[in-house]
């Protein structure tokens, strides 16, 4: 026994803790994981998340984490707070815990891995309907689910940007949620065009929102009348972006967040980097990223797809 | 016997723990009615189900029309030209009297498959008006009355063209002019060619219907003859082995103080206006057709169901219960008509049965059980009725319904109570416990209880009662002194011809 | 198929518990319209019904199963899988046509169904423990079949996407395939004798016994309804929604159950009928649709229908205790 | 009294009789066999796995079912007369949003417990009430409190969370005992398991469950009050809700509307994997405790052996029917032999 656990101890183990199982999102970021995990050596990355996004379900795998003494865990979060005390028990046990993409609140993590800043995510959200539309008419947002920590944040700088002068014409009536089904968030989005005579565009910051309401919208033949965006995965919505449905939506590179992640534990891992505001913490391909207060790390800004680029993505 | 229709020989039928049948024959002709005689649990009930294929025999022949058979399920059975009306009601209560009767065998156009409704209707119409029972064939069967349900019932049977008619226990919700009218049909099927087994406990509708009967004692052959060439007391013996005294026990009534008044009693929909008083050590019957209403009286009287009108008086103070518990704290004990919904917990033991209404007495401080107590007591209470059965730790459902019923009555008498209501407490017990039931009433009636018995069979409520309540739809139509009144009269204000005045005044 | 006179269908209908459900929809209707008078515009009820049908395609196979008796929980993880693998061939052999796809779809679908039946009617194990069993294989599976991953819009043929949604005399195929079966259905419940044994086995399966009824068969065949029914919806849901994924339907059960609850189906079984059924789809319909179109918050909606449906199921209830009592009444003058 | 003698030595008869039977009934009892998979489970992942049989963890995984292992408690009640709540994890986040709630306009620890419990007891009593007074089916009635108690914390929270509470909340749901290796949690576990192994098989309101499970209308002949007997074991469930709420916020010390989610399915899996018959008066507690922890240590188990969420369904899935369909192949079998033999006298 003693050997095997040997073995164990020599391969660094590390997780990736999804929001849940059966997302290409999610997958893309675990490619990027393993091909951080290759550059580096000595590493062995594994693929986990709960079979329905909640936290409970991301609890019980954190406990058993635990009981194996992995050496780091990187997860993007079904809620802020309800992981603190157990990922508090995983670092307590000597285990490096990061959060990417939906973050854990300070306390639960040593750092959290912004893809963007929240606020340039939000904002950028509503500059790219007012493109659309010319910044004129209703605009509505189809939202996961009414809990999910990132789009709640995005929601409320989007909030903040429409406030601004030059969208006087432009109005945010609604919010609704979908909850990250495809059935759901399709009613959703053809309730919002019949309640809303004037709508002109529709944002969704959820890849199963997007897709379900380009969907909704050409059904209703309504493409190029109200218009589609948001954020989504250039491999699921390159149909509706080249026949104009979703003229132009936006997302970062979820290869480039498993990638940085994968670097960023690695060096918690090995002692190199403490995750101290203001350190910078190497990442390959990636340069280096910066720690800011709170052990924030800003990845980029967002990338906007349209008809013209969407072809050259993968993921 | 050259010409028999339905020939069985060597019939085993095994349960776990208990040999049903053992070795059994019978032999059945064409233009007979065939009495079919043994005490509860001899095993009548279980050769009706392996004939219509319901249990599959562990051993043994039946011979239909000299082809050996055997039915996988009614279905067999029932192409082989048998059928059966059953001991335990088989109803839908959801479905319509036309289904009901036609559920297994429905009419189908004979070019597309598709269900013949019309024709099912105008059938049952014909077939209802040859029982000349009045009832829609689109009325739910859950609407009709018990009666009316086991005419329908008869009528389902009638509807396939069978060669051997099996009735368990037909008449035991019957009364009176039913009775009649069944035995009007089972006449008018002889007459036709068909046979017919005929299971009862009543001697005097054996001796009235039947001609040739066989007896079965505790799962096995015992003996058959002629009804003509026979007497009661001879076949009697030979179902239980002695012969017994049939008489009702001598019961001369020691009157204590009154210990019930119920005044204007009423239930919305079943009953109107029932008032009468209890003494201590009286016994009072509840006559009526079924259907009268008399089980929702002293359900209501027992607190299962509520009032809608009138007071009760119990000792003097008054008394509405809100729920069994409550009677029966008063002292309140009732011995329900329907054995297997109501009576007993068909999937516990009959320890627990039997404990079950005095658990609290039987436990520490009313709320922790003591199994040592508990066997003890039903020990006592059990022994009393002879309960036959593999033990007292067997679930109630295997027992045979007579047995059941002794379970039932085991249960109450351990609940000292100081009023005993019985629900028909005779019904489908074979003439040796039914014997003993009268005594243990009288007994108890001696004891100074006071006891209500309802009973559809005209003697026993006036060979047993002091005073009988009379009820005719739900109104009471006389209280007669059992002594002073003949048959007749009894019946008279059960139907209610000279009762109408009496009812609307 | 209506053999009796217009009239005396009504009278049969007005004794039903269909009745009330259908006044409580008007009742429904009322303020709904006042609030928003365009709910009731052809395009509007148009559109309610096109997202009803699916739902009442499952909820009549989750008739026949409560009408046994019995329970099906596995109804959303059926459509997930028979989603998934319809979605999944469309991807790979997008020429194969979708009618195809639907009869592939019906046939996985009534597979699993057998595995449930089997199970209940051979293995004695509870509906309710069977299903609650193979609503968690069901959904695995559709994980190991996908691998987690999604079959999206553009990876499948317009034809397919486009089948539920091409109309025929106005009305979607989606709609008509829901007519049919609805059809189909009533008539099997009605007119055969299988039909009629289901009642028989859910109100008194003894007495079915008796009168020769082969309960593991019919057990069977209500499972077997069931999974293909789901097997159907579960083809027309990846083509509606232009999408597979491994969630999908997760909790459909419970619209299931909820529009046979609605429609007066009795739970203990051998009561209930396919109109019931179709009506108490339409309210929870209805009830969904006009939530947001009278302004109620968003978060507020799931209150707002589990209270409708209990005061349904209450009125349901009310109005037969009231009937019964009053036949009784009757009965005795 | 001499016969009183007779009567207990018939008594002892009769066990006797029974014993040999006993013996014959164990083996093929439902309990022993889950005791049986319960232990090839632990061998199985204790040879696949180091860190399985170590007692910090397997102390540890209790966290992951002590909550939901407490909550089968009660609805081995409500099954066992024929019931079903299917709103539990509804009242569930209902309480937890009102302790989440109070915690943050300060209550104190006592008082947050003590309107967690109200709570869920109100939301217990309410779905009693609707249940017996208009006589309606548990299943279609708790169908629909389960979107109302759902609802209404939606309702009152929309996209909000709770996540202020008092210092040493945490203590319930994420301490151990001091210097040992156990759980607060599954010591209160054990304690409420016996306490309701003590109830529903040594006191007369168990023997009423059973009874009603059976035949309810026969139970209310026999003077039980049905009614009110299936109203407190609703009202109970809903008062376990309450301690449940409570455990699950001091454990994650976030409160959302969507908390406990699909836990109803869950817990009466438990239940039933327990041997509780769906169908009521049937069933143990001892196979309830053994069905929680199967199920607990599989899922630890399997985590530790990083089994995706999705083989963890179908393995408890096909957990749940195998272990309901083998003692009924089983019995086929022994009533088989049985008969057999009774064939050759
Ligand atoms: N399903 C069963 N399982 C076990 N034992 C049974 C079963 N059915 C009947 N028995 C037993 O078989 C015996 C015969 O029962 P049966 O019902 O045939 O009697 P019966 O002659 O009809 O009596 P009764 O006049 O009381 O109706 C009884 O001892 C009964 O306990
Ligand atoms: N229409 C009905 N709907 C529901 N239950 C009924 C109906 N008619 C009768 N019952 C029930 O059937 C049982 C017998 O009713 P019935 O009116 O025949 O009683 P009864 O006069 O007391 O006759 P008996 O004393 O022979 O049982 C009662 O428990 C009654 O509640
Ligand atoms: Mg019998
Ligand atoms: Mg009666």
């Amino acid at each position: 026994q003693g050997a095997k656990e040997q073995a164990v101890k020599s391969e660094k183990e590390i997780v990736i803790l999804v929001k849940s199982m059966g997302n290409a999102f999610f997958d893309a970021v675990f490619k990027g994981s393993q091909e951080a995990a290759a550059e580096l050596g000595g590493i062995k990355t594994t693929y986990m998340g709960p079979p329905q996004a909640t936290a409970e379900g991301q609890i019980e795998i954190i406990e058993t984490l635990i009981a194996q003494r992995v050496a780091g865990i990187a997860i993007s979060a079904n809620d802020a707070d309800a992981l603190i005390p157990v990922t508090k028990k995983a670092m307590a046990a000597g285990i490096k815990v990061i959060s990417f993409d939906s973050g854990i609140n300070v306390g639960g993590r040593i750092v959290d891995l912004l893809p963007s800043n929240a606020e340039l995510i939000g904002r950028q959200q509503i500059q790219l309907a007012a493109e659309l539309t010319g910044s004129k008419g209703d605009v509505a947002v189809l939202s996961a689910s009414a809990q999910a920590t990132n789009q709640n944040l995005w929601i409320n700088w989007m909030k903040e940007e429409i406030k601004d002068a030059k969208y006087a014409n432009m109005k945010l009536v609604e919010v609704v949620y979908g909850d990250d089904a495809p059935d759901k968030s399709y009613r959703e989005a053809v309730s919002l065009m019949q309640k809303y005579p004037n709508l002109k565009a529709i944002i969704c910051p959820t890849t199963v929102g997007l897709l379900a309401t380009a969907q909704a919208v050409k059904d209703a033949g309504k493409a190029g009348i109200v218009e589609v965006t948001g954020l989504g995965l250039p491999s699921e919505m390159k149909g509706y972006i080249l026949d104009g449905t979703c003229r132009q939506m936006a997302l970062w590179n979820p290869v480039d967040l498993g990638y940085t992640s994968t670097y960023i534990l690695n060096g918690l891992i090995d002692g190199t980097v403490k995750g101290a505001a203001g350190e910078s913490i190497p990442a390959g391909r990636m340069n280096s990223m910066k720690v800011e207060k709170d052990g924030i790390i800003f990845m980029g800004y967002p990338y906007v797809f349209n008809k013209d680029n969407v072809e050259q993505f993968t993921f | 016997m050259p010409d028999a229709l339905l020939e069985v020989t060597n019939l085993t039928k095994i349960f776990p723990g208990i040999r049903a049948l053992d070795d059994v024959k019978l032999s059945l002709r064409s233009g007979e009615v065939h009495a079919l005689i043994g005490e509860n649990g001899a095993g009548k009930s279980t050769l009706v189900k392996i004939l219509t294929g319901v249990y599959i025999p562990t051993g043994g022949k039946i011979l239909l029309e000299g082809k050996e058979i055997s039915f996988k399920n009614a279905i067999d059975a029932q192409q082989a030209g048998i059928v059966a009306i059953h001991q335990e009601a088989s109803m839908f209560p959801e479905l319509s009297v036309t289904e009901n009767i036609f559920m297994g065998h429905h009419l189908r156009n004979p070019k597309t498959k598709k269900l013949d409704w019309k024709a099912m209707t105008e059938q049952t119409k014909a077939l209802l008006g040859r029982m000349q029972l009045d009832i829609d064939p689109d009325t739910l069967v859950k609407n009709l009355s018990v009666a009316k349900r086991h005419m329908v019932e008869i009528t389902k049977a009638l509807s396939l063209d069978a060669k051997l008619v099996i009735m368990d226990e037909p008449t035991s919700a019957l009364t009176g002019r039913e009775v009649e009218d069944l035995f009007r049909i089972v006449r008018s099927l002889k007459e036709s060619g068909k046979a017919i087994l005929f299971i009862s406990h009543k001697f005097d509708e054996i001796f009235t219907i039947c001609d040739y009967y066989t007896v079965f004692r505790d799962g096995q052959y015992i003996g058959e003859g002629k009804v003509k060439e026979s007497t009661e007391d001879q076949i009697i013996n030979m179902m239980i082995g002695r012969s017994i005294d049939q008489l009702y026990p001598e019961h001369t009534p020691v009157l204590g103080k009154e210990i019930l008044k119920v005044e204007k009693l009423s239930q919305l929909g079943a009953f109107k206006h029932i008032s009468f008083t209890l003494h201590e050590g009286e016994i009072l019957g509840l006559f009526g057709l079924v259907g009268a209403g008399r089980s929702e009286v002293v359900r209501t009287i027992f607190g299962i169901d509520k009032a809608s009108e009138g007071t009760m008086y119990l000792e003097g103070k008054a008394f509405m219960p809100k729920g069994a518990r409550q009677s029966m704290h008063k002292g309140i004990a009732l011995v329900p008509e329907d054995r297997q919904k109501q009576g007993l917990v068909l999937k516990m033991s009959l320890t627990h049965n039997i404990s079950l209404p005095v658990l609290k007495l039987l436990s520490f401080k009313g709320m922790v059980t003591r199994s040592k107590a508990e066997k003890t007591y039903v020990l006592e209470h059990g022994n009393q009725m002879e309960i036959k059965s593999a033990g007292y730790h067997v679930d109630a459902e295997t027992l045979s319904g007579g047995n059941q019923q002794k379970v039932v009555l085991a249960k109450w008498i351990g609940t000292k109570p100081k009023i005993l209501i019985l629900d028909e407490p005779t019904k489908g017990i074979d003439v040796a416990t039914k014997a003993a039931v009268h005594q243990f009433i009288c007994d108890m009636a001696a004891k100074g209880v006071a006891v209500i018995l309802i009973s559809s069979e005209l003697p026993e409520v006036m060979g047993m009662s002091d005073r009988i309540l009379v009820m005719h739809e739900g109104y009471q139509t006389a209280i007669l002194d059992a002594q002073k009144c003949t048959a007749e009269t009894v019946m008279r204000y059960a139907i209610a011809t000279v009762a109408q005045e009496a009812a609307h005044a | 198929m209506l053999e009796r006179s217009p009239s005396s269908l009504l009278k049969k209908a007005l004794e039903r518990r269909e009745l009330t459900l259908m006044l409580l929809l008007l009742v429904l209707l009322v303020p709904i319209t006042i609030r928003s008078p365009q709910f009731l515009s052809g395009e509007n009820i148009n559109r309610i019904l096109n997202d009803m049908a699916i739902l009442s395609i499952v909820a009549i196979g989750e008739f026949f199963v409560i009408l046994s008796n019995g329970i099906d929980l596995s109804v959303g993880s059926i459509i997930a899988f028979t989603g998934m693998a319809c979605g999944m061939i469309n991807e790979s052999y997008a020429s194969v046509p979708p009618v195809v796809l639907l009869l592939v779809g019906m046939g996985i679908g009534l597979l699993m169904g057998l595995f449930n039946g089997v199970l209940v009617a051979y293995g004695k194990i509870p509906p309710i423990i069977t299903t609650l069993g193979t609503v968690n294989i069901y959904r695995g599976l559709t994980f190991l079949l996908s691998k987690g991953t999604w079959v999206t819009a553009h990876e499948m043929s317009p034809s397919y996407i486009g089948f539920p949604r091409t109309t025929f005399l106005g009305l979607s195929y989606l709609l008509w395939i829901a007519f049919v079966v609805i059809t189909v259905l009533y008539y099997f419940s009605r007119y055969t004798r299988t039909g009629r044994e289901v009642y028989a086995i859910g109100g008194n399966p003894t007495a079915a016994k008796f009168v020769g009824v082969n309960e593991n068969r019919v057990r069977v065949v209500v499972f077997l309804i069931s999974g293909t029914l789901c097997g159907l919806a579960g083809a027309l849901w990846t083509a509606r929604y232009a999408s597979a994924v491994n969630e999908m339907a997760t909790g459909f059960e419970m619209q299931a159950v909820a529009a046979c609850v609605l429609g007066g189906v009795n739970f203990s079984g051998g009561a209930g009928g396919i109109i019931g059924v179709v009506l108490g789809t339409l309210f929870l319909g209805v009830v969904t649709n006009a939530l947001p179109v009278i302004y109620l918050s968003v978060f507020w909606q799931t209150f707002v229908q589990g209270l409708i449906i209990l005061v349904a199921l209450a009125l349901n209830t009310l109005s037969d205790q009231r009937k019964s009592a009053k036949l009784l009444a009757q009965r005795r003058g | 009294m001499a016969d009183r003698q007779d009567l207990v030595a018939k008594s002892r008869l009769i066990d006797e009789m029974s014993v040999k039977n006993r013996l014959i009934e164990f083996f093929t009892k439902w309990e022993v066999i889950l005791v049986i998979i319960f232990t090839l489970m632990v061998l199985f992942f204790s040879g696949r796995t180091p860190y399985f049989l170590d007692w910090f963890n397997l102390m540890n995984a209790t966290f992951q079912f002590s909550e939901k292992a407490i909550m089968a408690l009660p609805m081995i009640f409500i099954i066992m007369c024929g019931d079903i709540d299917i709103s539990i994890a509804s009242i569930i986040a209902l309480c937890a949003y009102a302790v989440g709630t109070a915690a943050q306009a300060g209550a104190s620890i006592p008082s947050l417990l003590f309107i967690s419990l109200l709570v869920g007891t109100l939301a217990g009593l309410f779905n009693g009430v609707m249940i017996t007074g208009l006589n309606m089916p548990a299943i279609a009635v708790t169908l629909a409190t389960q979107s109302m108690y759902r609802g209404i914390s939606i309702g009152l929270l929309g996209d909000q969370a709770r996540t202020s509470f008092p210092d040493g909340f945490g203590i319930f749901g994420q301490e151990f005992i001091p210097n040992t290796i156990i759980p607060y949690e599954f010591v209160l576990y054990l304690a409420l398991m016996l306490l309701f192994a003590f109830i529903l098989h040594k006191t007369t309101y168990g023997r009423r469950l059973y009874a009603i499970g059976n035949s309810a209308e026969a139970a209310r002949f026999s003077g039980v009050n049905v009614k009110l007997t299936r109203i407190i074991n609703f009202t109970v469930t809903g008062f376990f809700c309450g301690l449940t709420a409570m455990l699950l916020a001091s454990r994650i010390l976030s409160v959302r509307s969507n908390i406990a989610t699909g836990w109803d399915l869950e817990i009466i899996t438990l239940v039933v994997l327990g041997g509780v018959a769906i169908t009521g008066g049937k069933g143990t507690v001892f196979g309830v405790f053994v069905g929680s922890l199967l199920v607990g240590y599989l899922k630890f188990g399997m985590g530790l052996l990083k089994f995706s969420g999705t083989l963890m369904t179908i393995v408890i899935g096909s957990l749940l029917i195998t272990a309901v369909l083998l003692p009924r192949l089983l019995d086929l079998y022994k009533a088989n032999r049985k008969l057999r033999l009774q064939a050759q006298h």
